[in-house]
């Protein structure tokens, strides 16, 4: 047990810091310290997706946009604990790779796994690069938890096949050149089994992206609709009607990567309150509030530590757990509860948002409007306290009554 | 012994229920929610011409003189109509005000207009420690000066009563200000809850009359906190009542997996506990009710009691509510912020949450003292 | 809406308190005030079970034993309101009856409302009187939450029926002179569809009776095992087959009569803080304590008000809701809350059970090794939770894998 | 970098669990709950045949000289156990206390009987404000005379250290007392847990030999602490752990409603939490284990967060354990009430939460000082 470098992690840390130190966009650093949650707010004027592709280049010159790949494809094999030590690195500028985290944690290793070469050749090295946005268009509006019951179909059509049907909670595809498509191909079968998955191009006619407008006015957030949107069939991946188990490697994938740092809004509050003066003096002074702040800073640092675990274990070979769900179950509630906490302290002030008038810039107002996706998107808190049950523990599934029946027949039954 | 409404008062509450489901739509607290309107007139006249805002006002100064009981029923049903009206400023702060520090005079003057809706008031109390900041509010020679922010309504009150320090006092007074004298500037600021609007007011030599005895503040607010926290936890109770149904509604019709959501235990238990929330606050805020009616000793912990449940319970009602509708629940589309926005504001607008328990203890204890 | 009492009401209460007064044991005060829950503790040597009996014999005479039930029956067909009079006015005394909470909340109001007239006019006196103590037999080891799936059977033999099986958690079977049994006599029908309700004399032959140790020690329940015990056919209560019914009539009974009083342990900490001296001063000054306590106050006053208001839709002939089941919910958690709050406060002496070194006495060590049972008895909260959701929200049901199927077959499945 | 126990630390778990899982029944915890025995000699024995008490004592006293990620692999499992011996008053307060504070004379006296299991020692702090309150404990002319309670292990313990006042000193200062002099009066007193036994000593003028320099006792116990609390911690998680197992065992085999309850949502989701928070304390404890190993200046605020989670993991996990297994959970003939017990005696036996919270803040705030 020893959660300090060894010489080689060292070594290797002293190359990523340095580099950062003279490739970096120091200037963005008081912008990027401000940006809340997951928007990237940058100097008025500077485009935000040229930011954001360049700083991608740059490190993909430098061998440093996606370290855990392997070298064939711009990544350097790096061990777990690399990936680690790169990400604490480069710290705050990850932000600056916002636009990119479809293509390196989702769409980037779904190729690599269930592409055929000539995918690979094409798609991979624009993807980490970030010459292309990638989007996923998986959720729709009716299956969302369920996310196998989607509806979009993909009709087979001379060498190709036609998609009609509508995604959301699609991040980036304004932006994205390509996507990742999940459709059902065969409503005969039962609803996992007729589904494929596609690459297709953004720019494809008949495709519509309207931006969503969510809870907190600004989103990154569209529905996608497709009339008549052609694919040709070598933009499938993997086997028809196999479009689940690449589905799967995709959520895994996504698992694979969530970094260590998971945004719990403990840090700020701790800081908040050594700085906040109510009327009983320094708000961490006060009983009530410690006791609050030691329950919470437990749980954000167990988090911490338990992600530093998994990380131990992909080491020595062994798969990781679910520390993605806890950690994302507990930031979620833990993020809304802060916010109301910090909210309290201000009393009257607290419901002020504008950042001018506003304590503390306004950031707990904004944790606050941000929280209840938190909760939601990427796995409902119920969603993951089954997995949790059901993968970790060995709990039984839920009752299915839709297993087993041709998905048309459900479908059916549920207009 | 009788713990609930009368027959007459759950009449009022069902004809207050009717015209405000078709009068005060979502659609309308969008209006103001995404405008600049400092709140829905045509709505505010509705709600006085059915006398609403003069409800708990004598009848010698132009209201119903009905009781407190009638004016905590008819704020449930704004509360879950989350009518975007000058309500709390205008009848919870204003008029109470008035009523209980007023002159004979003074209560002639406003609250006949106050009864006909056609005068906006509002409470000037919050001095903001942010950007904002400046010196503490005082008057000097009938003349006040000072900032203050957040000020319910500020932008759209025709009068506000503002906390100051006169002269050298050591303890603040009431002041009138009319606020469209010269020396009193206004400006919008955006809260949790844009359908109702505060303002920062920036006072810079303006008339101000005095109302109560110098020095007296304290006393007056606390005594009309107590009276507003009940009436703002009845609407808190009605926004949480609201947004219980809105969530069990969905979970009928939401289907995933083949079947209603409201079928997994995961939602059934959740919907569960927001019900037991929103009983226990209903509870309080009917006892508080009878306490404020009877102006029974009760009152200062009564109101402590129903504002702490009524918080919680709609807090945690309005906060459920997205979770079980999911993805849409944190659209802009969907009505679910509306509720949740609503509850954050109103779990802060008359102090927080932590102070009310703190007054809750010391209460109950002076109550109960061993 | 009016918290004091009308003329009629004050008149009631007068006489209520007069009888008290002049009647009431009232020299075991103190014993009734330190007993700890569900138990009766009364001065050395004296007899608890006679002690009771007397106390409910001295009600009966003067038609305090029930007031709610018919004039006919030994009550005075007391409205809502005066049930709530008398139960303030009693007190602690109610204590005193707890021998009967069976008697008066199940036994009684189940034959009032399914017996036939002889067995209303041979049972009901000595039930309401005391001179019979009763039991209920419904919970299984392999059926507790789960009541209708019990196994006990009851077979046809010439003019009555035999049972054969074992039922568990039956307070005061040791005392009971009659009991409540509801006991399978049909398992080819569905689940609910072949149970029948019987009463039966505690001391027939085959009836065997073993206390239960619970964690906290000493306890009121049992288990009670059947062999081959005969019962005549006139001591069915209602039609064979027909027990569910009854068993639906017996447990909205049980939620009639359940007092407006729950017990939080609220009052108690209350009081604890309000003369405890912590490092820093009276505990009660703590803004800890305090906010703790004002999240415990809401929740108590607010589950007696609701208690209250349930009462004022009785008398307006509503039926009321499931506010019993809120009541054991929220105190159930309460109590064992409050107990870990209270002995967190004690710091090292909270570990200290005795008496005479424990800090208060050592209630708040009784009330922690006790609330675990008040989490689970009568409905585990789990099952509350779903009752509120499903009689009161109107959510579906459990998907239920048993139903419609005839009760061997699932049981077979069980094994 | 590397977050977890070395395969040896690993090996050494398995085999202390094979040890236990055969020798420290729950018949044998029973057997000590239910009994007068202060506690079961033959598994101490076995225990210290392997080496575990003298695993952290340095080889020139007697011991293994192993690092302190051994004794907390070696703690985990005794949690797990609930094993019913003399472990935290003898192995991680007293031998803790005087390799810290004892001079070379003391440490050769009394560390090497400790880790042949041949002596048991024990810290007596607490004095009781119960009925039994007394004088506080105070040495004059090395004779002591105060009242200690509860005592942990108080009944068997062969020798205490007892905080007490010199003469008229300001600070503490900490004595070693052998428990079998004149003057030594021992009374057992039950505890939330009786399977591990308390005691109040009375001493009345009993020989007593400092332990460390004069007044500096709260500085002692304060480093002590720290690290005991690190191994109380990962007594803690293997508790929470066990009955997280045994909660979801029993969830796999119940069935209701002719499925088993762990297919219910409700079941699933409170075992889901449990596992949420043993993952979290878990996490914490190896960090504490590392700071502690270490000797790193993270420790006192690691310890405490390594203290405060473990405490709310295994009340969590055992107080759920039981409602999971609904009625029978409660009865004695369970085991569930063990986990139960011990997870409430460990979370006061060490000072409690509320403090260890106050701790964590106060550390966390210098460490990071704005």
């Amino acid at each position: 047990m020893d959660f300090e470098d060894s010489p080689e992690e060292a070594a290797f840390r002293k190359e990523a810091r340095d580099w950062i130190k003279a490739n970096a966009p120091h200037d963005l650093r008081p912008w990027l310290e401000r940006s809340p949650y997951t928007a990237v707010e940058l100097p008025p004027g500077m485009d935000e997706v040229a930011a954001q592709k360049d700083w991608q280049r740059r490190k993909y010159d430098a061998g440093w946009a996606c370290i855990a790949w392997p070298e064939a494809f711009g990544g350097r094999d790096a061990s777990p604990a690399e990936r680690l030590i790169w990400e604490q690195e480069e710290g705050l500028f990850r932000k600056l790779s916002t636009l990119f985290l479809i293509n390196l944690g989702i769409s980037g290793p779904t190729i690599l796994t269930c592409g055929t070469d000539a995918q690979k050749e094409a798609l991979l090295a624009p993807c980490v690069s970030g010459r292309h946005v990638w989007c996923q268009l998986f959720s729709e509006p009716a299956s969302g938890s369920d996310l196998a019951g989607l509806r979009t179909k993909a009709e087979r059509t001379g060498d190709g096949w036609t998609v009609n049907g509508q995604k959301i909670w699609t991040s980036f595809a304004h932006e994205a050149d390509w996507g990742l498509l999940l459709a059902r191909t065969d409503p005969k079968l039962a609803k996992h089994a007729g589904l494929t998955m596609f690459v297709l191009k953004m720019d494809s006619p008949g495709i519509e992206v309207r931006p969503i407008k969510t809870i907190h006015g600004h989103s990154e957030f569209n529905e996608v609709f497709f009339t008549d949107v052609f694919i040709p069939d070598d933009q499938r991946l993997g086997p028809v009607n196999g479009g689940w188990r690449v589905a799967l490697t995709t959520l895994m994938n996504e698992r694979l990567l969530a970094g260590a740092t998971v945004d719990t809004g403990f840090d700020e509050l701790l800081d908040f309150c050594q700085r906040f003066e109510t009327e009983n003096g320094r708000a961490i002074d006060d009983p009530r509030v410690k006791s609050q702040l030691a329950q919470w800073a437990v749980r954000a640092s167990g988090l911490r530590y338990a992600a530093l675990r998994a990380i131990s274990l992909e080491s020595k070979g062994e798969v990781p757990g679910p520390e993605h769900s806890i950690g994302k179950l507990v930031a979620g509630s833990m993020l809304q509860d802060i916010a109301k906490f910090a909210l309290d302290l201000q009393a009257e002030a607290g419901l002020l948002v504008d950042a001018d008038v506003a304590l503390y810039a306004g950031r707990f107002q904004v944790m606050l409007m941000h929280s209840p996706a938190t909760r939601i998107l990427g796995g409902t808190d119920e969603i993951l306290r089954n997995i949790i049950a059901e993968r970790v523990l060995g709990l039984p599934g839920d009752i299915r009554v839709d297993k087993d029946i041709p998905f048309d027949e459900i479908a059916s039954a549920r207009a | 012994m009788n713990f609930d409404f009368s027959d007459e008062q759950r009449e009022l509450q069902r004809s207050a229920r009717g015209v405000l489901e078709k009068e005060c739509t979502t659609a309308k607290v969008r209006r103001v929610l995404e405008g600049d309107d400092g709140f829905d007139r045509e709505i505010w006249s509705t709600i006085a011409e059915m006398g609403f805002c003069g409800a708990a006002i004598p009848e010698e100064f132009g209201g119903l003189g009905l009781g407190y009981l009638e004016l905590c029923v008819i704020a449930e049903e704004l509360g879950r109509a989350l009518a975007p009206v000058p309500f709390d400023s205008t009848v919870c702060l204003f008029a109470e005000l008035l009523k209980l520090a007023g002159s004979d005079a003074q209560k002639a003057l406003y609250l006949p207009r106050v009864a006909e809706g056609k005068l906006i008031g509002t409470l000037a109390q919050a001095e903001t420690r942010g950007a904002a900041a400046g010196a503490r509010a005082a008057v000097s020679g009938g003349k006040l000066s000072g900032t203050k922010c957040p000020v319910m309504d500020g932008g759209s009150a025709d009068i506000a009563i503002v906390v100051a320090f006169e002269e050298q006092d050591a303890a603040p007074t009431l002041f009138l200000v009319d606020l469209s004298s010269e020396g009193v500037e206004r400006t919008a600021v955006e809260t949790l809850d844009p359908s109702r609007k505060h303002a920062l007011l920036r006072f810079g030599g303006a008339p101000a009359e005095r109302l109560g005895a110098r020095g007296e503040a304290v006393d007056i607010l606390g005594h009309v906190y107590d009276r507003a926290a009940v009436l703002v936890a009845f609407q808190q109770v009605g926004g949480a009542e609201r947004a219980l149904e809105l969530a069990r509604d969905y979970a009928l019709q939401r289907v995933a997996f083949g079947r209603p959501i409201g079928s997994f235990q995961a939602i059934k238990h959740m919907l569960a506990d927001m019900f037991v929330s929103l009983t226990i606050a209903r509870a309080n805020t009917y006892y508080a009710a009878w306490a404020l009616q009877s102006d029974s000793a009760e009152l200062p912990a009564a109101a402590a009691a129903a504002r702490v449940s009524a918080t919680t319970a709609f807090q945690h009602c309005s906060t459920n509510n997205i979770q079980v509708h999911g993805g849409i629940g944190f659209t802009w589309e969907f009505d679910s912020h509306l509720f949740y926005r609503r509850s954050n504001l109103l779990a802060l607008s008359l102090g927080s949450q932590s102070q009310w328990e703190a007054k809750l203890v010391d209460r109950m204890r002076t109550r109960k003292a061993v």
